[in-house]
């Protein structure tokens, strides 16, 4: 077996959820690749399917009533979604390790943190527990918390919030991974633990060569970590670029109205926001079209009949529209 | 006077304003909320055993209701020639009621007063509902009745009618003994729960002193007051019959359980914004509890109510044991059930009078059971969105 | 705290496991047999149950024994007895070797004393009145003292050397003076439903007594409190005043006779000294130990042909061979277990499993199986009972004889007994069961619809019209008495046309209600004590503790009270007759069936024999091996 | 936790109190007595029998009479059992049936648990349904009838048990089954619910995430949690089990207590019946305490208060 | 500066002569905490610690701080939904701090709040015409035809279909909940709202859609909001003035445009660094102060600055005693600053 170019590849992975409305397509159709040490952003809103993609391709989607409907998603050159529960069970950890929005309930409030730390590198890299335990008091120092010989014995209820996702990126972190994907690690942090853990990780990535993929609904964070950016709209990626391009020119309708519709700290722009009308759709009643068409102000009629495919636009990455949004918005400048 | 100038236009646009809000709510009321109990409805209508347990249940209650008509013999018309007669598929059509015919003697004024002594004989004292239907009966399979097709128990009475009428009484017991204790029980519960602090330590206190005086205590004091003369003459003057206060007893012991639950949950749901939020609107406490809480409750209170039903089955079986409860010649299936224990011996084994009622109550339990589950999943909010 | 937890709960769980395990095993005794409840005590005293009895009777012995067939009373501690002809006085003499299990001989003053207690009213003996019969013993146990007679007051004062539960120092004298007086009707028994009350005016006043002891007026008065220094004006504190034990016609001339003068001429009193509640006790025993802890298995002292080896709570009672008892060679069993089984289905398993030689009892569903199976060891055979249905002739219309009448020839008392009771029974129609020597019973008319219409139709009713619809039979919690009830329910409405409810009660509440005539008809039942007409008959007197009905009739009364009084047995007998013809003629009770007993016992138990009274002594009886030894393989 | 234990005390001793007051007025006010047999006694007779018990006195001052002596932890002789103190009683009857009670809880323990977590791991599919099934014949079906078709069954047609009785371990198999069955199967339930709501948090998930089998999973991680619901439902029916059933220790010729709780409720046997009361009250108590303190012990987050 | 602690019951006045809507005069809300092994040495959370501020008649008050800092039991508090340990609040002139239920109903007609969470804020088993029709029904106002025709009004105000009347929370999206919020609480005609994380809840692209709504009731009704958030950016967008709190005190507050321009406090010049800005050009210009640690625990009894442990700039000064909230119009609790 030749080692692949790429960490990661995942070629259109779908996953689909048996609700009391009909199939969901949380995921349809998602295609992208991680590099090591690279940061790859994934940006959407709630339902867009960007935690579902990445939990899919470890095996941890609920099933039922989940289930990976086709795709492939290729580590080192290995598909995870055809590997044995045996054989996931030891990448899962030690070659990716995940964590999570909400270390108050990712964390077993169970088990002491040295419990759940020293099992990891005891399974994984065959510590004794004398071992494992000096490791972990390693990696809890590492991310920076106070006396962690004597902290390692208590239960996380007695940590504070980013003390806990502290932990979780220590725990996360102590097989030294590959790849590690970060599920909204900071949208339950205040701003100023955001910005020590996002630094934490930044440092990490930096020192072990570990691809990041970084799943935020949080535009600053993208902007402050990621070196490339998925934007994702019901299940589908609607535009794929490096991130300064992205910000920069924004080639899809969502992402435009994304950007402009955030207050700045920056900046007092106008008095009102440019709020992307209308709601999120239905997972369960998608069309033939668009499914950003309702929303979209430069909405065409071939949207309503045919799904947009992700093509290379000018900025350097895709983007899935039927129009040429700069354009676009540069015609509805002129005319206002 | 200028005040009332400076609002004349704004009364006016608000009349304009309201004429287009009284079409709008001609339109609105076109459209109806799915409100949780409905949505929980049509999951519940994806839960096979669920909706086959309503079935049963609903088919059950149907026929119990229905069982005046149904071509049944006499479920106290003792017949001791055939005590203990096993069940026979034998004489399985055959007359059973003096119903008026050309053949008999008599006028016809005679013959339909013969044929309401032999009801009297037959099904003892009727209501007006009971007597419609049995007339019902009458016209539809006249005077034929099913035999014995489940046997008869000691003193020859057919026990597949005994089964049918002891239906009637057991679901009513069953049902309204527990909504009693419901009452009860979510009403202390909730003001327990929501109240909080030294009340709710008080009233739970209260509780747990009840939990241990055993309840034997309670249903013999009870009896002993209510068969009393003077408060017996008192409670027939006022219309109160055995079952009446049966039902109160039971909602007299069976609410601790459920007080216990709804003021767990009424804890949990206080902090709730939606309770904050009646509260920044200056929601009386009683209007919280009852208006806000309550409601919320249902989904808890609906699964322990399927669970509390067999209970209180059995239960009144128990009670009549100690003298409360069903009264022969009524029959109900707690009845049934403990004339079925006597028949299990190593000599002889009356298996139908074990089997039939056992079956009659275990898919009654069974389809309370999986209803009840099947309900418990349609209600929960955490399985909505799965 | 944390870290101890866990290894508390393996500690307690593994100590509670040790304790489980831990408890004895006892080789299974001799013969075991179905004791049905718990026995309240082995004083023989101060209880009243069958089980009782047969526990009691294994361990004690009275003045004579029953035989085992008949019941007729054959030499106990007695070896001989003499009585006058006027049937007053009774001279036993007591073998001479009779023992108790401490191996000291058994002697007539052991007789005074146990009668003594057994009279005394702080034994609170229930069963007291069967020696009423003696002169003097009513008064004595009922405390009723007269002026100007002599009386016995024992103090607080305790004798020196006493053993720890001895009676205070006694002291006799002549009552001279009672302040304030006693109530007139002193002979009269209190209107029983005061009595329920546990506060009766008469029970808070105080009296203040003036004895005449060796010519000195003494003074004496009750306190609440023994330690209650005297009044200045008081008197002294007494803890009994008593009418003289030895007015009590019981005496002891030498220490083996005992003379017993009777009221009036009892033809059953010899009987009834065989009854266990008259068995003696051994007074050191009694007096080292209070009750209840000469109770217990290392105090007792007993006189029986066994001994008490153990006992556990509704487990068991072990009896051992007592090796002092006179008759010892004819006892068979080293031990015997009385177990305590109360449901008969699990007494029937385990007598079908081998692990009892005998039960007294099978559940009725049982008993048509069993009978046709035409088995060696299920016999039922008559019992000296009835059963029948009490009427509260106090409620109308059932204070109407007509309908009283009506409502008993509405019973068709062969359906009951061929279709419900199914073991046997006869029939009731009359309130004195069958098998009574030399007594005819009084009959009352059988089932008959038409003149049970024609009756109630007299009565005010015809065809059940206007007849209350409240009527209710009260029956106590038993599945037999609810089908009886049930099937009586039916009768009366085919038969009469009326209806009448059934109402369940628990027993304490139903023996509550139907002593305070809350009930309208009640099941009831009556075992003979003795085996003669009276233990049935003296129940119905007008005001009779256990009559509870309402029913009362004067010349009913003169003729119990005559038949007490008549000495010969056959105008005796007919007086009996008489007085029952009348109570089967206004039926305030309505007898239904004769109790059979439905005992089971092992076909290789020999010496065992069905009675009347199903009293089934242990002198005598055996098992054969060599059958016990198949019917045990059979069962393999 | 000192503060915590005087406290839980405290509140035991006052609510031991008020069941005593309650079951002493209830007791007195129920008709029929404990000297009520079926023979009516001469009132002479009756009078004296009262006296001896001290049923003459008033009423308050039997209450405070006993009340002391319950408080000196004298709770006097059974009126019907005569030959023993209740104290005596209980020690007698209270190993029987927490003994058997210990079987029976490890019966519904071993048993419950194992069906509830199989149950859960295989969610919605036939042997869940099969066990859940069964679990529901278990609560549905009256003990009485499980010990009827057991004794004939394993007594009758195939003989490998005694009937009934007391004092050998083979004795305590069928008892205990038929007493810890129903709760089986209520643990069996509640095991399930338990852990498919452990189940579906997040920090299963975690667990997974990290490699983890699924046994790893379920036993390290799932069931602690799981455990709550099972024991706060244990601990009342502990003391429940421990304290005997009527219906099993009849079927089984059982000398526990159960059959004294009902007995001495309905003969009236005053002394007896609020020894009982009281013990059950202490247990259930007691219960609480340990289930309280085991929450803590399970849940690290839990306090006591 | 006026002192008011002269003239404690007396209606606060402002300088220009005029009485702000809502007046906070040293709020305090202490929990206690039972600890220790006797339950005995109760320690107490000073949840908010001596807050002051005003919000005059039509004006947005923004209040920021990190979670734990006491924002939302501030305004809890102020609604007398808890109630308060200490201090005043003056609402319209009238001191309501710890009012009793019926005292305090009054004032709860002109005085609202809404809520972060759009899904556990609306009662679940109500339909939207219900939710919307209890308060009036609470306050007796309208008839029930009118009432009825009210509540399609305030569908429409909040830019919801009046046809929907008749459906239950569940069928609509956060967003459109949160608007169902807002209509809530506009329905009895308040005059000042207290907006609790009102947008922290939703999606991005759906928090413009409520901010706006905000903006132009408040421009259309003459509303006055407390925003609380913890969203830098957003309470920038709508605040006309902030104020920033830390550990149950309000260390800095002062003109929006002001504030965010130049903040003066260590603490809030740390909490503007963190906040990153979606442009990577931007970002990578950016000199970050990162603070460390965390938050201590509020039980904590503190003589000092309550930054002090975490400040770049404290020294013993800062440790000994706690620096007051001065200045007049930009105001800073900061010996430093």
């Amino acid at each position: 077996m030749t080692e692949s170019p790429r960490l990661l590849e995942v070629r259109d992975l779908a996953v689909y959820f048996k609700t009391d409305e009909g199939i969901v397509r949380a995921v349809d159709g998602v295609s992208f690749d991680v590099d090591r040490g690279e940061t790859l952003g994934i940006v959407g809103e709630s339902g867009s399917g960007k935690s579902v993609t990445n939990l899919a391709m470890l095996g941890l989607v609920p099933q039922p009533p989940g289930w990976v409907e086709r795709g492939a998603a290729r580590f080192r050159g290995d598909d995870l979604l055809k590997m044995s529960e045996r054989k996931l069970c030891g990448i899962r950890g030690r070659r990716v390790a995940m964590i999570f929005q909400d270390p108050m309930t990712s964390l077993n409030p169970f088990l002491t943190i040295a419990d759940q730390m020293t099992e990891m590198t005891r399974l994984h890299l065959g510590h004794t527990r004398r071992q494992a335990l000096s490791h972990a008091i390693g990696m809890l120092e590492r991310v920076g918390i106070a006396s962690p010989a004597d902290r390692i014995a208590d239960y996380p209820h007695q940590f504070s919030g980013g003390m806990r996702q502290r932990v979780m990126i220590a725990m996360a972190l102590s097989c030294h991974p590959d790849l590690l994907i970060a599920d909204e690690p900071t949208t339950a942090l205040d701003v100023t633990i955001q910005a020590q853990i996002l630094e934490l990780l930044q440092e990490f990535q930096r020192e072990q060569d570990t691809a990041i993929i970084m799943i935020t609904h949080d535009l600053g964070v993208i902007a402050n970590i990621c070196h490339r950016v998925n934007v994702m709209y019901a299940g589908k990626i609607v535009e794929e670029a490096d991130v300064a391009s992205l910000f920069a020119s924004p080639r899809h309708p969502y992402t435009l109205g994304l950007l402009s519709s955030i207050p700045r700290l920056d900046e007092r722009g106008a008095e009102r926001l440019t709020p992307i009308s209308g709601q999120p759709p239905d997972l369960a009643n998608l069309d033939n079209g668009c499914s950003f068409r309702a929303r979209c102000r430069y909405a065409i009629e071939r949207c309503a009949n045919e799904i947009p495919e992700l093509r290379m636009v000018s900025h350097g990455g895709q983007a899935a529209c039927h129009v040429d949004v700069a354009e676009a918005a540069g015609q509805e400048k002129a005319h206002a | 006077m200028s005040e009332a100038k400076s609002e004349l236009p704004s009364q006016r646009a608000a009349a304009d304003d309201l004429q287009r809000y009284e079409q709008l709510w001609a339109e609105a009321r076109q459209v109806h909320g799915v409100s949780l109990g409905r949505d929980a409805w049509r999951r519940l209508r994806r839960n096979p055993s669920a909706m086959l347990s309503l079935t049963i249940l609903v088919v059950l209650s149907i026929l119990a209701f229905l069982t005046p008509a149904l071509p049944l013999q006499s479920p106290r018309q003792v017949e001791t020639l055939r005590s203990f007669a096993e069940p026979t598929s034998e004489h399985f059509w055959a007359p059973h009621l003096q119903t008026p015919s050309a053949q008999a003697e008599g006028t016809n004024d005679e013959q339909w007063a013969a044929f309401w002594r032999d009801v009297d004989l037959k099904f003892g004292k009727l209501d007006a509902i009971e007597k419609l239907l049995l007339q019902a009966r009458v016209a539809v399979f006249g005077p034929y009745a099913i035999g014995s097709i489940c046997g008869t128990d000691e003193l020859g009475r057919d026990l597949l009618s005994r089964l049918f009428w002891g239906a009637r009484v057991s679901l009513i017991v069953g049902v309204v003994a527990t909504l009693v204790s419901l009452v009860i029980g979510v009403s202390y519960g909730a003001i327990s729960g929501y109240m909080g602090g030294r009340v709710d330590n008080i009233m739970m206190r209260l509780v747990d002193v009840m939990y241990s005086i055993p309840f034997i205590f309670v249903v013999i004091f009870i009896i002993s007051i209510l068969s009393e003369d003077s408060i017996k003459a008192w409670l027939i003057d006022h219309g109160i019959d055995r079952i009446t206060i049966f039902f109160f007893l039971v909602g007299a012991i069976y609410w601790l359980t459920m007080a216990r639950v709804v003021r767990g949950q009424v804890i949990s749901l206080k902090h709730e914004q939606f309770v904050e939020a009646a509260r920044t609107l200056g929601a009386g406490r009683m209007r919280i509890v009852f208006r806000h809480l309550v409601p919320n409750l249902f989904s808890v209170i609906i699964v322990y109510l399927t669970l509390t039903i067999p209970r209180v089955m059995l239960f009144e079986a128990f009670l009549s044991f100690l003298g409360l409860g069903v009264e022969p010649p009524d029959v109900s299936w707690g009845l049934l059930a403990n004339e079925g224990v006597r028949v299990i011996t190593p000599v002889k084994i009356y298996w139908w009078l074990v089997v039939f009622p056992g079956i009659a109550l275990g898919v009654t339990l069974f389809a309370l059971n999986f209803f009840g589950d099947g309900l418990r999943d349609a209600l929960d909010p955490k399985l909505k969105n799965r | 705290m944390r870290s101890v937890f866990p290894y508390l709960a393996l500690a307690g769980l593994l100590g509670a496991i040790g304790w489980a395990v831990s408890f004895g095993t006892l080789p299974p005794a001799d013969f075991s047999f179905c004791n049905e409840s718990e026995i309240k005590t082995i004083d023989p005293a101060i209880v009243t149950g069958q089980p009782e009895g047969r526990v009691i009777r294994g361990l004690f012995e009275g003045l004579v024994n029953w035989h085992p067939e008949d019941l007729h009373p054959i030499p106990g501690v007695a070896d001989r007895w003499t009585i006058s002809d006027d049937r007053l006085t009774y001279r036993f003499h007591i073998r001479p070797d009779a023992q108790w299990s401490d191996g000291s001989p058994v002697t007539s003053e052991d007789f005074v004393y146990s009668f003594r207690r057994f009279l005394h009213p702080a034994t609170g003996a229930e069963y007291a009145y069967q020696l009423h019969y003696v002169r003097g013993a009513r008064d004595f146990n009922h405390a009723r003292v007269k002026v100007g007679e002599s009386v016995e007051i024992e103090l607080y004062k305790r004798p020196e050397n006493a053993l720890p539960d001895a009676p205070g120092v006694i002291v006799r004298g002549r009552l001279v003076d009672v302040e304030p007086p006693l109530p007139d009707n002193n002979d009269e028994p209190a209107d029983d439903h005061a009595v329920e009350e546990s506060e009766s005016e008469a029970d808070d006043i105080k009296r203040t007594y003036t004895v005449e002891i060796d010519g000195r007026m003494r003074r004496f008065r009750q306190r609440e409190d023994e330690r209650a220094e005297p009044s200045p004006d008081g008197g002294e504190n007494y803890r009994w005043l008593l009418p003289d034990f030895e007015e009590v016609a019981i005496r002891a001339p030498d220490p083996a006779t005992l003379i017993i003068e009777l009221e009036n001429p009892t033809p059953y009193f010899l009987t009834l000294t065989g009854f266990y509640p008259l068995f003696p006790v051994n007074r050191e025993c009694v007096e080292t130990h209070p009750f209840p802890s000469w109770t217990k298995p290392e105090n007792l002292v007993c006189n029986g042909p066994y001994i008490l080896e153990s006992r556990r709570i509704r487990d068991r009672v072990r009896l051992r061979k007592n090796p002092y008892y006179w008759d010892r060679d004819n006892i068979h069993f080293e031990t015997v277990d009385a177990l305590a089984i109360e449901s008969l289905t699990t007494a029937l398993n385990m007598y079908l499993t081998g692990q009892l030689d005998y039960i007294p009892q099978v559940p009725a569903t049982v008993v048509p199986t069993l009978l046709e199976q035409d088995r060696v060891d299920f016999n039922p055979t008559p019992y000296l009972g009835t059963y029948y249905y009490r009427i509260n002739t106090t409620r109308p219309p059932l204070d109407n004889p007509l309908v009283r009448r009506a409502l008993s020839r509405a019973i068709d008392r062969e359906e009951i007994v061929t279709r419900v009771t199914r073991a046997g029974q006869l029939p009731g129609h009359s309130f004195v069961p069958p098998g009574l020597a030399g007594y005819e019973q009084a009959l009352c008319e059988g089932y008959d619809p038409e003149e049970a219409k024609r009756l109630l139709a007299e009565a005010g009713y015809p065809g059940g019209r206007g007849f209350p619809a409240n009527l209710e039979i009260m029956y106590n919690t038993h599945e037999m008495h609810k089908s009886i009830a049930e099937l009586i329910q039916s009768q009366w409405k085919r038969v009469l046309g009326i209806d009448v409810k059934l109402q369940n009660q628990e027993w304490a509440a139903y023996l509550s209600h139907q002593r305070q005539l809350q009930y309208s008809v009640c099941r009831a039942a009556w075992i003979g004590d003795y085996p003669d007409p009276n233990t049935f008959l003296d129940m119905f007197v007008s005001d009779g503790a256990n009559n509870q009905t309402g029913w009362g009739n004067a010349e009913y009364d003169r003729l119990i009270e005559a038949a007490a009084r008549e000495a010969e047995p056959e105008a005796r007998m007919a007086l009996l007759h008489d007085a029952e013809e009348i109570l089967m003629d206004e039926l305030p009770i309505i007898p239904v069936y004769y109790y059979v007993s439905t005992f089971m016992v092992k076909p290789y138990v020999e010496g065992f024999y069905p009675n009347i009274q199903d009293v089934h002594p242990l002198q005598g009886m055996r098992i054969d091996t060599d059958k016990k030894r198949l019917a045990i393989e059979s069962l393999r | 936790m000192i503060g915590f234990l005087v406290r839980r005390l405290g509140w035991m001793i006052i609510t031991l109190w008020v069941v005593f007051t309650i079951s002493f007025a209830l007791m007195r006010s129920v008709p029929g007595g404990p000297l009520s047999s079926e023979r009516a006694l001469e009132p002479e007779i009756e009078k004296n029998i009262r006296a001896r018990y001290h049923l003459d006195e008033p009423l308050m001052k039997q209450y405070l009479r006993e009340l002391g002596n319950t408080l000196q932890g004298d709770l006097g002789y059974s009126f019907k059992l005569a030959d023993f103190s209740v104290n005596e009683i209980i020690a007698q009857g209270f190993p029987i049936s927490a003994t058997l009670g210990i079987v029976a809880l490890g019966v519904a323990l071993s048993i419950g648990l194992t069906a509830g977590i199989v149950s859960a791991i295989r969610r919605q599919s036939l042997i869940d349904v099969t066990l859940m099934s069964l679990a529901t014949v278990g609560i549905a079906l009256p003990n009485f009838v499980v010990a009827g078709i057991l004794i004939i069954l394993l007594v009758f047609l195939w003989p490998v048990f005694p009937a009934a009785g007391w004092g050998n371990l083979s004795q305590l198999v069928l008892p205990g089954f038929c007493l810890g069955l129903p709760y089986a199967a209520y643990v069996a339930r509640l095991a399930r619910t338990g852990l498919l709501d452990v189940l579906s948090q997040d920090y299963i998930r975690t667990a997974r995430a990290k490699g983890l089998r699924t046994p790893t999973v379920i036993l390290r991680h799932a069931l602690k949690g799981a455990m709550l619901p099972v024991v706060s439902f244990m601990g009342p029916a502990i003391a429940g089990i421990l304290t005997g059933s009527l219906v099993v220790e009849q079927i089984f010729a059982i000398p526990g207590l159960g059959v004294h709780f009902i007995q001495a409720a309905t003969q009236r046997d005053y002394t007896l019946a609020m020894g009982l009361v009281l013990l059950y009250t202490t247990l259930l108590y007691t219960m609480n305490l340990l289930v309280d303190v085991s929450y803590v012990y399970l849940d690290p987050r839990a306090k006591l208060e | 500066m006026p002192d008011a602690s002269t003239t404690p019951h007396a209606a606060p006045v402002e300088s220009n002569g005029t009485s702000p809507l809502l007046d906070v005069r040293d709020l305090q809300v202490h929990f206690p905490v039972r600890s220790g092994w006797l339950g005995s040495n109760n320690a107490v959370v000073r949840a908010v610690d001596g807050v002051s501020f005003s919000v005059g008649a039509g004006e947005t008050l923004g209040l920021v701080g990190e979670s734990g800092c006491g924002k939302s039991t501030t305004a809890r508090a102020i609604l007398n939904l808890i109630p308060p340990t200490g201090g005043e609040v003056y609402f319209e002139g009238q001191q309501i701090a710890g009012l009793s239920e019926a005292a305090m109903r009054p004032y709860r007609q002109r005085l609202q709040m809404i809520f972060q969470d759009p899904y556990a804020s609306l009662n679940p088993r109500m339909t939207v015409g219900r939710i919307l029709s209890e308060p009036m029904r609470i306050f007796r106002l309208h008839d029930s035809r009118r009432r009825r025709l009210e509540v399609l009004r305030l569908l429409d105000i909040v830019g919801l279909n009046p046809r929907f009347v008749n459906r239950y929370p569940h069928e609509f999206s956060g967003g459109q909940r949160q608007r169902i919020g807002v209509a809530r609480a506009l329905a009895v005609n308040p005059r000042l709202i207290i907006c609790d994380e009102p947008v922290s809840a939703l999606d991005v692209s759906i928090q413009a859609q409520v901010i706006n709504l905000l903006v132009d009731l408040q421009q259309q009704l003459g509303l006055a909001y407390l925003f609380i958030a913890h969203d830098l950016s957003v309470v920038r967008h709508i605040s006309d003035r902030v104020a920033v709190m830390y550990l149950g005190n309000i260390v800095e507050i002062a003109e929006a445009q002001t504030l965010y321009r130049a903040p003066k406090h260590p603490y809030t010049q740390a909490l503007l660094s963190a906040v990153p800005i979606p442009d990577p050009k931007v970002e990578r210009q950016r000199k970050r102060i990162v603070l460390e640690g965390e938050v201590p625990s509020p039980t904590k009894v503190r003589i000092g600055c309550p930054f002090a442990d975490r400040c770049p700039l404290a020294d013993n000064d800062c440790r000994m005693s706690a620096p007051p909230l001065v200045g007049t119009d930009h105001r800073v609790a900061c010996f430093k600053a």
